[in-house]
């Protein structure tokens, strides 16, 4: 069992060898062997991903930590990096939760990527971000941990724009990467700071030195801002969480397993991975839990105001990660990591149900041999699809209820015990935790304004009306999530605690009863009010949205996502615009060019000068002469005074 | 064996005597065999020259002449550039109908005055030297008459050549009132002694020398008659003048100035310092404007007399190698690349601008290459003999203490890249049309060749042989 | 009484004019008789020097400037009237095609 | 006293003929000036006991290179040129310049007289033809066989440029 | 003359096969082209012979020859090779033969083309080579005149101006190093007698003796021709041009090889020559270094022109590698000579890339490209990687470079105190990296694919066969850039003894 963990780098080596088959194979694999191959890496990483969490966990409780070094990167005085595993709870537990996600994912896409043309490129990124995610979780320092950020950020940039001829795919995709690599500037300075502080990236002297406190305070709080705008960027928070909406433009089990499930809850995981650093940080703790729980308010609230499917998602995704920043921020990792988990599998279920949705009116779109341009994610297209896909209603409605956190469902426990976690520390927590309530009362009422406006009523399009279920490799999948967002609370659930034992050992959830009811009315609230408004029978015919005759201008300001892409266009894009046209179109041709080529120029119209003495005349030619013998002479003058 | 010094002159001389009675003699049609003559002889005077190589010092005919190291070099130089021009007269002549054997008598008499200029040793002969040289060259010049160009050229160089020596003349008067004197060692004798009555006399007779000399040396002010000659003579006589005539001028500098003037050179470095920085910027700057080969390695020609001058104003142990050296490296450059003008140039109608430049190297690479080894050598690039012959007389300079006047020599020499550049350009980077002109001919061929390997190998061959202690 | 001095001042005047009709006259010829004026400037100078220094060399080297400027003149003259024949002209002014 | 009367009686007529030559219009006039001049300069020769070189200056200068310039005007007809109407500015430069030069050398020459002027009488004369012909062919003999050359170069020159190759047929 | 080192054989072989094929008929295309190839994947065999028998371990020069030539003016003919200059002698190794494999597209003047490119390969193997300033110097200038006449003859529309442009601007940094090494061999004869050009026994001998003025001069003298060539800002307008203008194979080696001797020399000749001054000055030289990253980036997202866009890039990364050797420690010095042979291999593929395109569209404008993933799977793909290893992506070689100059910079002693804010505006223009390659992939393969672009043939055999290795080196150095380091450690240690100072201040 022992010899095992020597074997945990094969975790991240399937997916890269399902990654390089498909890449050096021939044109000619068929499809289907493609997304096997593809699925069959995933889950082999899962597989063993399981066995070194079964190891694992037959270690006693203090011996739960492995460090495997697998090579020496690179050494230069004083820099000595070297590429290692660290196996312990926390990272066991996200590559069990990172290869499951995954592997249905991968089941998933055989059906929903079925006839693309490109198929092969899908499956490889699919894979390749499998392993860039899993090198992320398992590194054992911070500068591999950034090589598997970064990668991850590149495999989310080549999903967004899978479809790369749409024009707007490849600018979301683009806008991606950038935003992240914003974020990622202020990771890069915190892992410079880091290094000459510590004087090495591995987390376990790094922990020691902390724990004995044996570095500054102000070195750590600075470092550890810095590792939380590279967290803004990749885990969506304020100020660059507006990329992840964007990111939408990608096929949709992408928008599952990587803008949902995974690759956006890394920020998550660096933080409560690095949490000695935060812990001695309260400063950037404060910093945390304001923006998590800032952002779970804004990104619900914008959420309302949303008709595309997969964008309602997408926001509510950014919330919940706020959630979940909010948590990792007041200390509460094992809530965090708990949230991400469950989080993981109820918006994975709900963007592939969403996916199943998309993909059931397309096919009927294309079917009806409807020419005219039609937007299979808008849900004004939809309606009354209940009835006809009933098992991706039952999936969806399942997901829509964890995530508005009813219980017994997986979101309820989770939420709740993040509130728990910030609603006893007073002070800067108390505001977040009113923050998190009062998103929680959101949350669940645009789940339901969701559910409500595609499963509910007549159905308002052809599509709609001809729409039918999903092939059972898609809802298959579906099913699975349904039931792990039914039942992944449980593993943690108070006086189950699992999770927390494991992560934490010592630290028990707690269970407030006063608590549990409080979260459980507001989102009941949040269900009520929605029913209210959007219940088929309250809403009149050709109403786009009930809401917007009742909210006026600010309803359009929240379709409009509160206008912050305009903002950064002012504020950012069209000044670096602008300066870079200026930098390219004028200080280089007339400053720099300019200047060399004045030189030029000034050289060559002196010699003009110059040039015209040489007249041609011969009398003129002797003048010259004589003028120099006269300044000769005069010199001579001169040195005889 | 006091005629020694003398030796290669005498035999430049008797040997233009000769061709001259065989051409008395010649039945009328090609002059081949004259220039074939021509060369022999001038092949005779570089073995003497070479046998005299290790002779050392030699005072010659009451102290008229001297033979040194320099003088040696000098006499090699002068030579070579001869002889180059002579291979490039064969067919120029013969093309353009001016086919005559006392070219040939002038060139090697004009040689024949540089060599003399070469061993100089009293103003006399200094003067006399400069005539006999300045006279060939006169007749050289307007040898293409009835062309007008030719012939405005000759009358040019020598109404002002007649006005600059004049002065010569008469500052050798004042220097002989002043002191009694014309033996340029008495004369540096005499400088070392106290005796400051007479001095005046001295400088301002020493003032006028360099005018006259500052005119055969082509230096600013006195440099503008040089475009217009260059240009109007013919190809092959241009050549000739560009190399022989400065390296005889620079030749006569030195005995004047660092020989004879030699105790008060600290008097006349100031004049001559910015008379080289004058001469590297005009005649560098103007150069730029140039469309006519011909102007242009004129105005080339006047720029590396500002680096000569320059050179000679540095440290005697880097300055004096360094200046014999630079001498021959420019020749083998600049005849070289008048070389390659006369291979190019159009047997009717010689059209020697940039434009009829364009693209001859797709048709003669040749050609091609050695213009842009030539051009380069003149810029200083290495590894051909130019750059080593900047490196020693900026090292001269350096060394002693004219900094600023380094740095007009660089910034100048970045200058000079552009123009030599361009007729690299032209050739190489032309729109014309592959191979409009017939192939050189063997003669012209083989100076292209003799001279491009030359100017590559020529610095490292002389730094290997012993370079600073030849 | 007569010094050196004296006829050097003469012959530098005499120098002078010659230098100064040098550049204002554009007749070929006149110009180059001015050359002469300024070579037999140079003689006078020469030759009193030789007188004042009691040195025979003086004149010896006027001698041999004499006979240079003889052979000039013919070399000259002969240009002249080469190019006369070619331009129809002396006049210096007018040999202005090369320039720049 | 009757020395400097002489002198500057013949420097007058010397400065005098020079002005005309280089001002007068008429190229023969300039030219027989010019030969005025020579004579005085030759003049100036005998006074300071130079009797072979003042013969020689008469005999080839005055006489058969003046000679040679009058038939060459003539020949040509050029006795004046026309007007051209460039360089305005030249005659004014060039006096200025001229005077400027002039000016300049006699400003150097005349701050140390005393050196110049000749410790007590003047030695002996010593132009006489027979110790030059010895000079000419002992120490002087190189300058001498040098100037033999130039005048053979000068003479086949002038064969050169006079002879006129077109009617030749080659 | 002693005995030949393999690396006298480096320098004739290439010369060898330039005279070889100036002897050939010029009809003969094919034998040229393959005496060429063979003849620079000879200069390559020995090049990892090379690199079999260099000992890391030495810190001095390995495989010297030394030939005193000049004896009367101490100039020597001494090459060697250490652990700065071994992995720039590998990468002109490598890049020759690719660039001349890439030129099998020339049908003008092949024989002299091909002749100027291994006159060129002699030339820039010898400027890493030499051992002696005046032999430096003379291959630093002998490099210049082929790249002027490739890019003159063979290049694009404004090529004349380019290439003028290209040797003025060197010409003009160069002539002011002359003067500094004609003045140090003058400083070195009396010590000497016939003076000498080893900098070796300067920077033992002669650089004590410097007054801080003195060498404060000479380091300029120096700098500025290193830093045309690198290009440091605002020396860097010849390179736009040069770039855009020069057939593929010479932007190519410009880009991977030229533009590497600046920076070489910073290191080999001012950082020993004058300590105290390379001290002094060096917070100057990050400052430029970093408005360079910026400069470039910015100047380089605003283009129109795929090759103008690259080509601004390549000020921006050397700027990273200005500031690596600018940071004056281990760390930065090392990284930046690595980051040299990441440029190398990124903008020279990207170059290549840009003339595989050029050569199926005639055009480089955004404006008219577009969609090409979709018609050129293969290119599109490679096109990306190399995109990504030059925005310094992690996982591939132009991470390693980056990240490890920032780290150096950043705990640079000889730049403070600025050295975290430099450090900060230069990772900065890792973010600005990111916008322009993203942009540059965005505008020429992503969207919709134009009609006129939909029957492009993908990449053949022959470009395949170019673009393997560098995407091999490019994930090599990425994943395993220990043995890179390893070479150059002794010598680096070495070499920075001068300069050396309290690095781990922080600690």
């Amino acid at each position: 069992m022992e010899a095992l963990f020597e074997w945990s780098w094969l975790i991240i080596a399937f997916p890269l060898l399902g990654f390089l088959i498909n890449l050096v194979s021939t044109g000619q694999t068929r499809e289907r062997t493609i997304g096997i191959v593809a699925s069959t890496a995933a889950a082999a990483s899962f597989g063993m991903s399981a066995l070194i969490f079964v190891a694992l966990l037959a270690r006693p409780p203090e011996a739960r930590l492995v460090e495997i070094s697998l090579y020496r990167w690179a050494m230069v005085p004083p820099l000595t990096a070297e590429v290692g595993l660290r196996i312990d709870p926390l990272s066991t537990t996200m590559a069990l939760v990172v290869t499951l996600v995954g592997t249905l994912i991968h089941v998933y896409s055989i059906g929903y990527m079925a006839g693309d043309p490109h198929i092969r490129r899908f499956f490889m990124f699919l894979n390749l971000f499998l392993a860039s995610m899993l090198l992320l979780v398992l590194a054992d320092n911070f500068l591999v941990l950034f090589v598997g950020w970064e990668l991850v950020g590149l495999c989310s940039y080549l999903l967004i724009g899978f479809w790369f001829e749409v024009p707007y795919n490849a600018w979301a995709g683009r806008k991606a990467f950038i935003v992240n690599r914003i974020g990622d500037f202020g990771f890069t300075l915190g892992l410079l700071l880091l290094f000459w502080t510590f004087g090495t990236f591995r987390y376990e002297p790094i922990f020691e030195a902390v724990e004995h406190h044996a570095v500054e305070a102000g070195a750590v709080t600075l470092i550890t801002l810095l590792l939380f705008a590279g967290v803004t960027g990749k885990s969506a928070q304020i100020p660059l969480y507006v990329w992840l909406p964007d990111a939408m433009a990608g096929p949709t089990p992408v928008s599952a397993l990587i803008h949902a499930a995974t690759m956006v809850t890394a920020g998550v995981y660096l933080i409560a991975r690095a949490h000695p650093l935060f812990a001695m940080a309260p400063l950037t703790q404060g910093v945390v839990m304001l923006i998590g729980a800032a952002t779970a308010l804004w990104a619900a609230l914008i959420a309302i105001g949303q008709f595309d499917i997969k964008r309602v998602l997408a926001f509510s995704t950014i919330s919940q990660l706020g959630y979940m920043v909010a948590a990792a921020g007041a200390g509460a990792s094992a809530a965090a990591i708990f949230h991400l988990g469950t989080h993981a599998f109820f918006k994975a279920l709900l963007f592939l149900g969403a996916g199943s949705v998309i993909h059931a009116l397309e096919h009927a779109h294309r079917h009806h041999g409807d020419p005219s341009p039609f937007d299979p994610n808008d849900m004004r297209q939809m309606g009354g699809l209940a009835r006809r896909m009933p098992v991706t209603f039952w999936a969806y409605g399942i997901g829509a209820a964890a995530l508005a956190g009813l219980p017994p469902l997986a979101g309820f426990w989770s939420k709740d015990e993040i509130l728990i976690g910030l609603g006893g520390a007073g002070g800067w927590a108390t505001l977040a935790y009113g923050f998190l309530l009062t998103a929680a009362f959101f949350t669940a009422f645009y789940m339901t304004r969701q559910v409500l406006m595609i499963f509910g009523g007549a159905p308002r399009s052809p599509a709609a009306a001809h729409a039918e279920e999903s092939p059972a490799v898609m809802t298959v999948p579906l099913g699975l999530f349904a039931l792990f967002s039914i039942a992944a609370g449980w593993i943690n659930a108070p006086g189950l605690g699992a999770l927390s034992a494991w992560l934490e050992p010592g630290h028990l959830p707690v269970f407030h009863p006063e608590q549990a009811l409080l979260a459980t009315l507001i989102a009941l609230a949040g269900i009520g009010t929605a029913w209210a408004i959007y219940r088929p029978q309250a809403w009149p015919k050709g109403v786009e949205d009930p809401l917007r005759p009742a909210l006026r201008g600010f309803f359009t300001a929240l379709t409009r996502k509160l206008y912050v892409d305009e903002l950064y266009d002012i504020l950012f894009i069209r000044p670096f615009n602008g300066v870079a046209r200026v930098v390219a179109d004028v200080v280089e041709p007339y400053g720099i060019d300019g200047a060399v080529n004045a030189l030029a120029r000034l050289v060559r119209s002196a010699a003009g000068g110059v040039r015209r003495w040489s007249s041609g005349y011969v009398r003129q030619y002797g003048l010259s002469m004589l003028i120099g013998a006269v300044l000769l002479v005069f010199y001579i003058l001169w040195m005889l005074r | 064996m006091v005629w020694m010094p003398l030796l290669p002159t005498l035999i430049l001389t008797a040997g233009a005597l000769g061709l001259l009675l065989a051409e008395a003699f010649r039945r009328p049609g090609s002059t081949t065999g004259m220039a074939w003559g021509a060369l022999g002889i001038t092949a005779l005077g570089m073995g003497a020259t070479s046998a005299l190589a290790t002779w050392g010092t030699i005072e010659g005919i009451y102290s008229m002449v001297l033979w040194d190291r320099s003088a040696f070099w000098l006499s090699l130089t002068i030579l070579v550039g001869a002889g180059i021009a002579i291979l490039l007269s064969r067919h120029y002549l013969a093309d353009r109908g001016i086919e005559r054997g006392e070219y040939y008598v002038f060139l090697l008499l004009a040689a024949a005055g540089m060599l003399l200029m070469a061993v100089a040793a009293d103003l006399l002969i200094v003067f006399l030297a400069l005539e006999w040289l300045s006279f060939p060259l006169y007749v050289l010049a307007g040898f293409a008459r009835p062309r007008v160009e030719s012939e405005e050229a000759a009358l040019k160089y020598f109404l002002l050549g007649a006005f600059a020596s004049a002065f010569l003349v008469f500052g050798i008067a004042l220097i002989f009132a002043g002191t009694g004197l014309t033996n340029l060692n008495d004369l540096a004798a005499w400088l070392r002694r106290p005796d400051p009555d007479a001095q005046p006399l001295v400088w301002v007779g020493g003032a006028l020398l360099l005018v006259a000399l500052g005119f055969k040396v082509a230096a600013v002010p006195f440099h503008l008659w040089t475009p217009d000659v260059y240009e109007g003579a013919p190809t092959p006589v241009t050549g000739f003048m560009a190399a022989a005539t400065k390296t005889a001028a620079v030749a006569a500098l030195i005995r004047v100035f660092l020989i004879g003037m030699g105790p008060a050179l600290a008097l006349w470095s100031g004049p001559v310092a910015l008379m080289a920085v004058a001469t590297m910027i005009v005649g560098n700057g103007v150069a730029l404007l140039q469309s006519n080969f011909k102007r242009m390695m004129a105005y080339s020609s006047i720029a590396h007399a500002g680096y000569l001058l320059m050179g000679l104003l540095g440290d005697p142990a880097l300055a004096v190698p360094g200046v014999m050296f630079y001498l021959l490296a420019y020749t083998l450059a600049t005849m070289g690349a008048f070389a390659v003008a006369v291979g190019m140039a159009d047997p009717h109608g010689e059209d020697q601008s940039f434009r009829a430049y364009a693209g001859v190297a797709r048709g003669s690479p040749g050609m091609g290459t050695a213009m842009a080894i030539f051009m380069l050598s003149l810029i200083g690039v290495p590894p051909t003999a130019g750059f080593f012959a900047k490196l020693l007389l900026f090292a001269a300079a350096w060394q002693a203490g004219w900094v600023a006047l380094v740095m007009v020599g660089i910034i100048t020499t970045v200058i000079s890249a552009y123009f030599y550049l361009r007729v690299v350009v032209a050739m190489w980077m032309g729109p014309g049309e592959a191979a409009r002109l017939p192939g050189p001919y063997p003669w012209v061929r083989f100076s292209v060749a003799l001279t491009g390997v030359g100017t590559l190998l020529l610095g490292v061959l002389w730094l290997m042989l012993g370079g600073l202690s030849l | 009484m007569v010094t050196l001095t004296h006829y050097l001042v003469l012959s530098t005047i005499l120098f002078g004019i010659g230098a100064v009709g040098f550049l204002i006259r554009r007749n070929a010829l006149i110009v180059f008789m001015c050359v002469e004026l300024m070579l037999n400037a140079a003689g006078l100078a020469f030759v009193a020097a030789s007188r004042y220094r009691g040195l025979l060399e003086g004149q010896l080297t006027v001698f041999f400037v004499l006979t240079v400027a003889a052979a000039e003149v013919a070399v000259g003259l002969a240009l002249m009237v080469a190019i006369f024949r070619t331009k129809r002209t002396t006049n210096v002014d007018e040999l202005s095609s090369l320039r720049g | 006293m009757g020395e400097l009367i002489v002198f500057y009686l013949l420097a007058g007529i010397a400065v005098a003929t020079a002005l005309a030559m280089v001002i007068t219009r008429n190229a023969i006039h300039s030219a027989l000036f010019l030969v005025l001049n020579l004579v005085v300069v030759a003049v100036f020769y005998l006074l300071l006991g130079a009797p072979f070189v003042a013969m020689v200056q008469i005999a080839v200068y005055a006489g058969a290179v003046m000679v040679l310039f009058l038939f060459v005007i003539m020949m040509l007809g050029a006795e004046r040129v026309g007007g051209t109407a460039g360089l305005r500015w030249q005659v004014p430069l060039a006096a200025t310049l001229g005077a400027a030069l002039v000016g300049g050398a006699l400003f150097a020459f005349l701050q140390t007289p005393a050196g110049l002027a000749p410790a007590g009488s003047p030695p002996a004369p010593l132009g006489d033809p027979v110790a030059i012909g010895e000079r000419l062919l002992t120490t002087y003999v190189l300058p001498f066989e040098i100037t033999s050359v130039l005048l053979l170069i000068a003479m086949v020159g002038v064969v050169v440029l006079a002879r006129d190759f077109r009617s030749e047929g080659k | 003359m002693a005995d030949f080192s393999i690396l006298t054989w480096m320098l004739l072989l290439p010369l060898g096969g330039a005279l070889l094929i100036l002897g050939l008929p010029r009809d003969r295309v094919g034998a040229i082209r393959w005496i060429a190839l063979g003849t620079s994947v000879g200069v390559l065999a020995l090049a990892l012979g090379l690199l079999l028998g260099f000992d890391p371990a030495q810190p001095g020069p390995q495989f010297v020859h030394h030939w005193n030539w000049a004896p009367s003016i101490g100039a020597a003919y001494r090459v060697g090779v250490d652990g700065i200059s071994l992995w720039l002698v590998l990468l002109t190794a490598l890049i020759f033969p690719l660039a001349l494999a890439a030129s099998w597209t020339i049908e003008d003047r092949v024989k002299e083309y091909m002749a100027l490119m291994l006159l060129l390969e002699t030339g820039v193997l010898g400027v890493f080579l030499a051992l002696d300033l005046l032999l430096f110097y003379i291959f630093w200038e002998f490099t210049l005149v082929p790249m002027t006449l490739l890019i003159g003859i063979w290049g694009g529309p404004r090529r004349v101006y380019a290439a003028v442009k290209f040797f003025l601007y060197t010409m003009a940094g160069s002539v002011f190093m002359l003067v500094a090494i004609v003045a140090l061999w003058l400083l070195s004869r009396p010590l000497t007698g016939t003076g000498t050009f080893d900098p070796a026994w300067m920077a033992a001998h002669l650089s004590p003796l410097l007054s801080q003025e003195a060498q404060r001069w000479l380091f300029l003298a120096f700098g500025l021709a290193f830093a045309i060539k690198v290009p440091m800002w605002p020396l860097h307008s010849w390179l736009p041009d040069a770039h855009v203008e020069a057939p593929t194979a010479g932007s190519v080696i410009l880009a991977a090889l030229l533009l590497k001797m600046g920076a070489y020399g910073f290191l080999r000749f001012n950082f020993s020559l004058f300590p105290t001054a390379a001290q002094e000055l060096a917070l100057p030289l990050a400052i430029l270094a970093v408005v360079a990253i910026l400069y470039g980036a910015l100047a380089s997202y605003a283009q129109d022109d795929f090759k103008r866009l690259v080509a601004f890039s390549s000020v921006s990364h050397m700027g990273f590698v200005m500031l690596g050797l600018s940071a004056m420690n281990p760390l930065g010095v090392q990284a930046a000579l690595l980051q040299m042979v990441n440029h190398g291999l990124s903008t020279g593929g990207l170059f290549l890339l840009v003339g595989m395109l050029y050569e199926r569209t005639h055009t480089r404008d955004f404006r008219e490209l577009g969609g090409l993933w979709k018609a050129l799977p293969v290119y599109g793909g490679i096109l990306i990687v190399v995109g990504l290893s030059s925005m310094g992506l992690p996982g591939l070689n132009g991470f390693v470079g980056e990240f490890l100059v920032l780290l150096g910079a950043f705990g640079s002693a000889a730049l403070r105190p600025a050295a975290h804010g430099l450090t900060a505006l230069a990772a900065f223009g890792v973010v600005l990296a990111a916008v322009y390659i993203l942009t540059m992939i965005l505008r020429v393969l992503h969207g919709p694919l134009p009609e006129r672009w939909r029957g492009l043939p993908d990449l053949n055999g022959r470009e395949l066969a170019i673009m393997a290795p560098l995407l091999v080196l490019i994930l090599l150095i990425g994943l395993y850039p220990l043995p890179f380091f390893a070479a150059m450690q002794a010598s680096v240690q070495y070499g920075l003894a001068a300069v050396a100072q309290p690095i781990w201040a922080l600690r």
